[in-house]
């Protein structure tokens, strides 16, 4: 069965008598719009914010701390209310800027800087990854499993991590393979995943964005192999291969946001959205069953994050992620 | 001075067509995308020009263009295509941010002098590789330096999530460079740092050292027939590796100032490509320092204009490329065609003639 | 991982440098520098993806990324033969061009595809029946799509295209002394233009492998240097199809090699062993750089008739 | 019966006029000469003739047909075969490929190599040729490269032969061999245009000949109607001297020498094996030899530009065998290279700017690093009018000049250094006789100066009239020392690879050839 929460029907949060068509929100994405993972994900949520509140939301691409320095700037000269920095890399070019800017709020997705009119929020798809970790540590025939990320940055690295810790947590000796993409690019995810599989790995998981498209390809290929999708619904990508997807829905995110900062209830802190407060789930495949003990484990994996009992490090906790994972060998 | 004025005006004016044509060119093809296309314009503009901090925005985005572009275009006064900008670029970010992150205790002056030194040392040191493989082997600097530029790439990546990894911050990125060794503002309420101005500054400079000293003469001797050059005494090998080490010093410095002015802290995507961008600038300039301040301008114009079409109007950023693609296509075709007049004139009886060495 | 396994990915790695580069040996045998591969080579992994996802069929697809290249080498050509405009110029112009149109289209053709990307049916492994299933050899040479295959007789066609036809005589001839066969009645502007555009034919098939063969999907960007790295290949190989085999092996293996140094697990950080492929194609172009080569000399310089 | 009339050429570069209406018949079966000083016109009309250049205006008939000339396609398919002044073989395709390069219609787009190189070995053979049809061409010496050119035009059953200049590379005996063909085809119904600028040729070989002058046809004469005199006022419009100008002089110290000079070609093969020799104060040397023979490898390798394995070079008693060609300009030494275009000139720079090349660096052209203009410019203005470059604009594009006028442009420079040595490399090659007359004139200046002239030049008749002392170079080998008033044909065979000491021992023993039998 699937748990997978889309945003309720809501309505625009009155604020001082401006109209909703007056309210303009920036959103800057660090790749292109269409690349079938994070950066597609931000403009997806701007234009639902658009659809549901009437605002007027503008998305750009956004690479280099100084691009996104200067077009933040401008946003928030130009009076938009709200200027989203669609990852991480968007957090210090931020924090420079925020305090010329009283009157805007600046919102990074991942990132560590918090400052009066500056947050982040945090989308911990590690917990959904742990869980997946988990089915993939007890399915596993050869006691081999693999990762590939698009890059080495903490968006990334920290759902491989919780994926690699939920496999250890029930599977202590098995042997995980890892890598970076120097790109988060298709080919060179389905050579680095064919390379994982040849090697004896059976259970993937590649968090890298337009890459992952070639780990289904690479997995789809290959008998005996099993993958799940990251971010996304990819059940379609490689039929009867893809175990379960991870939902990280980032319109809650930008939802959740924009209704603080619209409401005045923002504060400046880290804002969680976790597997608990709805934001982050894990959909199994009703095509392919899991075996009754691996069901039970992950419902029970499922529900102990939920709770609070197992804490899986988000991406400000890497280190202790990395000491926690090295424990088990 | 008349003649000279007339022959600049000369040297202006093909440009300036060919750059007229890219706009209508790119005027037919936003049409053509759906876009509506003086809306476009007109936000491309207002970017630019609308009010004193997107002016300086846009002479801070045309700052590394303008380094990288000196750098690229005194390499091909000097037959040496330096392609490897990108990668001499990252390296002078790198070196000036280890200086910015070690030397703490120093004055702003001195940091900013310092950092500036080691990013121009940084990018020659990655140019000379290159350079010594050229003379030394005959290898193309084509291929050396673009596999250095990704070589430069990775080194990067490597030291801000190992050696220089800001431990305060999820993102890989280096510590932040001392306070005092941030470059000033020099208008309030804009973020114009001090780079552009020095970037002309060079770009006078390396003007005068190629048309007005005995060095730039070698240069463009063995730019131009190397052969010669070699039996007029002049050593062929060592001066195209000084010239492969000013392009790379120039480039370097470029880094410099994008940390000291602007980024303030090395991360991996530090460079937007400028390097690449930086062959079109010096191109579009016909590789004279001087006139790389102009198109440095045209294409730092773009590059804030690109973005705010994206915000305005939802163009793709990537517009920006098509854009700049055609006005090298037409700017090159012109030049050509002023060329080919000069070359094939010979002169006519009791005329006085037209041949002048091409300084433009 | 095996040895065969390792040998396979150096191979489907080294197809698209491979058949880019045998076009470049093509048109650089002609005279003419074109660094506008890059652009090129998306242009044809754009349009393949595209008429693929449209009319379903992969071999459309490819002969669509084929013309593409073709278009873009046309523009190249036109600007640096008819006009003679500077080729390296030209070229970096035909790379903005090519990653921005594509860019641009993608986002406007396929914005609202499904989270995870749009995908098309790729060309399908072909099992070669007897021969993939002898062991070690089978596993190498034998199960690849088709467009491998087509790349590895493409070696010997261009060997024989460029050694043993007219064609090739005259290829060389208007590359190396334009004049003399200009002198002979060869048409120096029509073999170049041929030239050239049989070059972007295989460089947008090049493109078209990395869209709809070796992947199944289009990303901006997507071909990541290849160009440049095939334009070293070509280098490497010396001019020569059998070269370029080596070279764009080479760079095959080292990425193979990349790759399996990382899942290896060794305690060594990613970025240097990103830098593998590149510093071993510095070495090999220096180890190569001794042996004489057979490049054109009129390369790069423009033709003109008296 | 004509085979070829041109009616009314003008051809024009820009504004430059080239061709003006030329008048020019060809008749069958007969040699007929073109000749005219550098830039005539005599290339451009052929190349009119052949399809290469388009005419502006005028008409051209061919076996009495009017034919429009759009391409060499179109000459070739009338019998029109061009050897061309500057070779037109491409180096890396064998002798075979060569020959057939453009003939599709008779190989077929695939080649069946063995096929090819029987049919070149056939046409070999019929003409009395020795080329080997596998062989690269850039492997075999320029004699044969000349002979691949003529059976290009053989093989496309070219019934109308035109060759530029076609001995400007060939030794004495080649030109011989040459010649014999020539006639031979003439005899068996080929009609030839021999384009030449050496009149001892058109004297012997040819059955008419036509002179042009700027462009112009100055008038056709068959041979033995005319005398050379004639032919030369024809030519230049004036008297012109090229016999022997210096009067013998007391040399003085040696400023060159070379000891046991060893020194590799391009292809790492020795070049230069072993050579001894010293030019004093006040003499002209005069290096004689077929090209190839390693004289081009000496000369490089006194400028420093080229490795030396072994020996010793000292200019003016200091060793220079491992200094950098700086170090030798320094010294005193001038050079005025064989290839003016690659090696003399930057053809993108103005005339005052190749004029200050290796003094660059020096008072008055640079104050510490700053280049001074002025000074430039006003040297270049007094070079322009000293050496008469033309035209009198030291602005003016050294590109843009005609060969003459570069020539002097680097005679100005090489001379207004004052130096101790001078290297003269092939220094009137392809020059007109005005030219030749002006740079030979100042070469003896030199000697006059007292300074030490080294002449390498292929051309006999230079080497002749202008040296007090002839080396005789073969193999990278010097085969001895002859006097100025030597015997041509002892020259001759010294040149072909002989050594003086066989030559006196053959002499001896025919001498004394009854003794010994
Ligand atoms: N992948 C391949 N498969 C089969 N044969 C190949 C392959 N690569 C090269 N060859 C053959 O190897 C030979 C040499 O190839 P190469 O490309 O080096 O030719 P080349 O050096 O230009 O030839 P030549 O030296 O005759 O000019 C040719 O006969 C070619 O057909
Ligand atoms: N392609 C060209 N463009 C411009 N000028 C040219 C061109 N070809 C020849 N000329 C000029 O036309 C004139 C005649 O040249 P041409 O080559 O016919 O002389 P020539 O009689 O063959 O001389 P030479 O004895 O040196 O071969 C020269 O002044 C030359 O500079
Ligand atoms: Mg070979
Ligand atoms: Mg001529």
């Amino acid at each position: 069965g699937g748990t997978s929460t889309t945003p309720e029907g809501s309505t625009p949060p009155a604020e001082g008598g401006s109209e909703a068509s007056d309210v303009k929100i920036g959103i800057l994405i660090p790749g292109s719009p269409t690349d079938g993972g994070f950066s597609q994900q931000g403009a997806e949520a701007g234009k639902k914010l658009e659809e549901n509140y009437g605002y007027e939301v503008a998305t750009v691409e956004a690479g280099t701390a100084d691009v996104i320095k200067s077009e933040a700037e401008t946003m928030a000269a130009e009076g938009y209310k709200i200027v989203f920095g669609h990852g991480g890399q968007c957090s210090a070019p931020f924090a420079e800027i925020c305090e010329d800017y009283p009157d805007t709020w600046f919102v990074t997705f991942g990132g560590t800087e918090i400052r009066d009119n500056l947050f982040p929020v945090c989308m911990c798809a590690e917990e959904g990854t742990y869980v997946l970790g988990v089915a993939a540590g007890m399915m596993t025939q050869t006691d081999n499993i693999a990762f590939t990320l698009g890059g080495d940055y903490p968006a990334y690295t920290k759902t491989t991590m919780g994926f690699a810790l939920g496999a250890k947590s029930v599977n202590p000796d098995l042997k995980i393979q890892e890598a970076v993409l120097s790109s988060p690019d298709s080919n060179e995810c389905y050579e680095t995943t064919m390379n994982q599989i040849k090697s004896g790995a059976d259970f993937i998981l590649s968090n890298s964005n337009e890459g992952q498209a070639g780990a289904m390809k690479a997995v789809g290929e290959s008998e005996n192999v099993y993958t799940f999708g990251c971010l996304g619904n990819f059940f379609d990508m490689a039929p009867g291969k893809v175990l379960g997807n991870i939902i990280g829905d980032y319109n809650v995110g930008y939802d959740e946001a924009t209704k603080a900062i619209m409401e005045g209830t923002a504060e400046a802190e880290i804002m969680y959205l976790t597997i608990a407060n709805g934001c982050v789930s894990v959909e199994w495949n009703s095509d392919i069953p899991l075996p009754e003990d691996v069901q039970a484990a992950v419902d029970q994996a499922y529900e102990d994050i939920k709770s609070g009992k197992i804490d899986v490090p988000n991406e400000y906790e890497q280190d202790a992620a990395k000491e926690q994972l090295a424990s088990y060998n | 001075m008349k003649e000279k004025l007339t022959g600049l005006l000369q040297s202006i004016w093909k440009p300036l067509v060919a750059v007229f044509f890219a706009v209508i060119c790119s005027w037919l093809l936003l049409t053509a995308f759906g876009y509506p296309a003086n809306e476009a314009f007109v936000s491309l503009w207002d970017a630019t020009f609308g009010n004193l901090r997107v002016f300086g925005n846009t002479l801070n985005k045309a700052c590394p263009l303008l380094f990288t572009g000196i750098a690229v275009a005194i390499g091909n006064r000097g037959s040496v295509f330096n392609i490897g900008a990108e990668g001499q670029f990252i390296m002078g970010c790198t070196a000036a941010t280890w200086v910015g992150i070690t030397f703490t205790y120093m004055p702003g002056i001195l940091l900013m002098i310092l950092m500036v030194l080691a990013g121009a040392l940084a990018g020659a040191a990655w140019a000379f590789i290159p350079g010594l493989l050229k003379t030394k082997f005959s290898i193309s600097e084509i291929i050396t330096t673009i596999m250095f530029n990704y070589i430069a790439l990775q080194l990067v990546g490597y030291l801000v999530r190992n050696p220089m990894r800001d431990l305060s911050q999820a993102e890989p990125q280096s510590y932040t460079i001392a306070e005092q060794g941030f470059m000033p503002y020099l208008i309030a309420k804009t973020k114009l740092h001090p780079g552009f101005l020095f970037g002309c500054i060079a770009a006078v400079v390396i003007f005068i050292l190629l048309f007005k000293t005995y060095f730039g003469y070698e240069v463009r001797a063995v730019g131009y027939n190397s052969t010669a050059a070699k039996y007029g005494g002049i050593n062929v090998s060592r001066t195209m590796i000084s010239t492969m080490l000013i392009s790379g010093a120039l480039a370097g410095m470029g880094g410099a100032f994008e940390v000291a002015g602007s980024a303030h802290y090395l991360y991996e995507k530090i460079s937007n490509g400028y390097g690449y961008t930086a062959i079109a600038v010096a191109i579009l300039a016909n590789n004279n320092p001087i006139g790389v301040i102009l198109s440095s301008l045209l294409f730092g114009f773009l590059a804030s204009g690109s973005t705010a079409m994206q915000r305005n109007i939802g163009v793709s950023s990537s517009f920006a490329d098509i854009v700049q693609g055609i006005i090298i296509i037409f700017v090159a075709v012109a030049a050509v065609s002023r060329v080919k007049k000069k070359r094939t004139a010979p002169a006519r009886p009791g005329k006085k003639p037209v041949l002048k060495e091409a300084k433009q | 991982m095996d040895l065969s396994s390792f040998l396979a990915a150096t191979i489907r790695m080294a197809i698209p440098l491979l058949i880019a580069a045998l076009g470049l040996v093509v048109s650089e045998r002609a005279g003419l520098i074109n660094i506008g591969v890059e652009g090129t080579m998306l242009t044809g992994a754009f349009a393949a993806f595209a008429v693929a996802y449209y009319t379903n069929n992969y071999w459309l697809g490819m002969l669509a990324g084929m013309l593409a290249g073709c278009f873009m080498t046309l523009i190249f050509a036109v600007a640096s033969i008819r006009f003679r405009a500077p080729q390296v110029v030209i070229g970096c112009a035909i790379n903005m061009l090519g990653s921005g149109f594509t860019a641009v289209l993608f986002r406007k053709m396929f914005f609202d595809a499904q989270t995870g990307g749009t995908q098309v049916t790729p060309f399908p492994p072909i099992q070669i029946p007897g021969l993939s299933s002898i062991p070690f050899i089978g596993e190498v040479f034998f199960q690849h799509n088709i467009i491998v295959y087509i790349g590895f007789i493409l070696v010997p066609a261009i060997w024989f295209l460029m050694n043993r036809t007219s064609i090739g005589t005259r290829i060389i001839a208007v590359g190396e002394h334009p004049k003399a066969a200009d002198s002979l009645g060869i048409n120096v502007f029509t073999t170049r233009y041929a030239a050239t555009l049989f070059s972007g034919l295989l460089m947008g098939m090049a493109g078209a492998y990395l869209a709809i063969a070796q992947s199944n999907t289009f990303q901006v960007d997507m071909t990541g240097g290849k160009g440049y790295i095939a334009m070293a290949v070509v280098v490497l190989g010396k001019w020569k199809p059998g070269g370029v085999l080596l070279g764009a092996l080479i760079f095959g293996g080292s990425n193979a090699l990349q790759m399996t140094l990382q899942n290896a697990g060794l305690n060594i950080p990613n970025n240097l062993i990103l830098m593998v492929p590149y510093i071993v194609t510095v070495l090999a172009v220096l180890a190569a750089c001794k042996k004489k080569a057979v490049d054109a000399s009129a390369k790069g310089v423009a033709y003109e008739k008296a | 019966m004509n085979v070829v009339e041109m009616h009314g050429i003008c051809k024009y570069f820009g504004n430059f006029c080239a061709n003006k209406n030329i008048e020019f018949t060809l008749k069958q079966g007969e040699v007929h000469a073109l000749l005219g000083e550098n830039g005539a016109g005599k290339s451009t009309l052929m190349n009119i003739l052949y399809g290469l250049y388009a005419h502006d205006e005028g008409h051209i008939l061919i076996n009495g047909e009017e034919v429009h000339m759009s391409s060499p396609s179109v000459a070739i398919q009338h019998g029109i075969g061009m050897v061309h002044q500057h070779f037109m073989l491409i180096p890396q395709l064998t002798v075979t490929q060569n020959i057939f390069l453009g003939m599709d219609k008779e190989t077929g787009i695939v080649h069946h190599i063995k096929e090819l190189d029987k049919k070149v070995q056939e046409l070999n053979d019929r003409f009395g040729f020795n080329v080997n049809p596998q062989s690269l061409i850039w492997q075999i010496p320029v004699g044969v490269q000349q002979k691949v050119e003529i059976l290009k035009v053989l093989m496309r059953q070219a019934k109308i032969l035109i060759l530029d200049e076609p001995t400007a590379v060939l030794t004495p005996n080649e030109v011989e061999e040459l010649f014999t063909s020539i006639r031979m085809l003439a005899d068996s119904g080929y009609s030839i245009i021999l384009i030449t600028h050496k009149m001892s040729e058109v004297m012997t070989y040819a059955d008419r000949v036509t002179v042009m002058r700027l462009g112009e046809v100055i008038g056709s004469v068959n041979v033995k109607d005319t005398t050379e005199e004639e032919l030369a006022h024809m030519m230049v419009g004036r008297d012109v001297h090229l016999e022997r100008q210096i009067e013998p002089k007391e040399a003085g110290r040696p400023l060159l020498e070379i000891d046991h000079l060893r020194v590799k070609n391009d292809k790492g093969l020795p070049a230069v094996d072993g050579i001894s020799f010293a030019v004093h104060a006040g003499e002209i040397v005069g290096i004689a030899g077929v090209d190839g023979n390693g004289q081009l490898e000496l000369g490089e390798a006194i400028v420093g530009g080229r490795k030396i394995e072994d020996g010793d070079i000292r200019l003016d008693g200091e060793s220079v065998t491992k200094a950098n060609i700086r170090r030798h300009l320094d010294l005193g030494l001038a050079h005025i290279p064989d290839d003016r275009l690659t090696k003399g000139l930057v053809l993108q720079f103005p005339i005052k700017q190749n004029l200050i090349m290796g003094t660059q660096r020096k008072a008055p052209f640079a104050h510490g690093l700053m280049a001074d203009n002025h000074a430039i410019t006003k040297h270049g203005a007094e070079m322009v009018e000293a050496f008469d470059i033309r035209p009198h604009d030291p602005e003016y594009l050294a590109g843009g000049l005609s060969g003459g006028n570069q020539q002097k442009v680097i005679l100005a420079r090489e001379v207004s250094r004052d130096p101790k040595v001078m290297l003269a490399i092939q220094p009137t090659r392809g020059l007109d006789i005005g030219a030749i007359e002006f740079v030979r004139s100042k070469l003896v200046e030199e000697r006059a100066k007292d300074k030490a002239v080294l002449l390498i030049s292929t051309d006999l008749d230079e080497i002749l009239s202008l040296s007090d002392r002839i080396l005789v170079m073969h193999g990278g080998r010097v085969m001895g020392e002859v006097s100025p008033d030597v015997d041509v044909s002892i020259l001759g065979l010294m040149m072909a690879g002989k050594s003086q000491e066989d030559l006196k021992a053959e002499q001896h023993a025919a001498a004394g050839g009854g003794v010994q039998g």
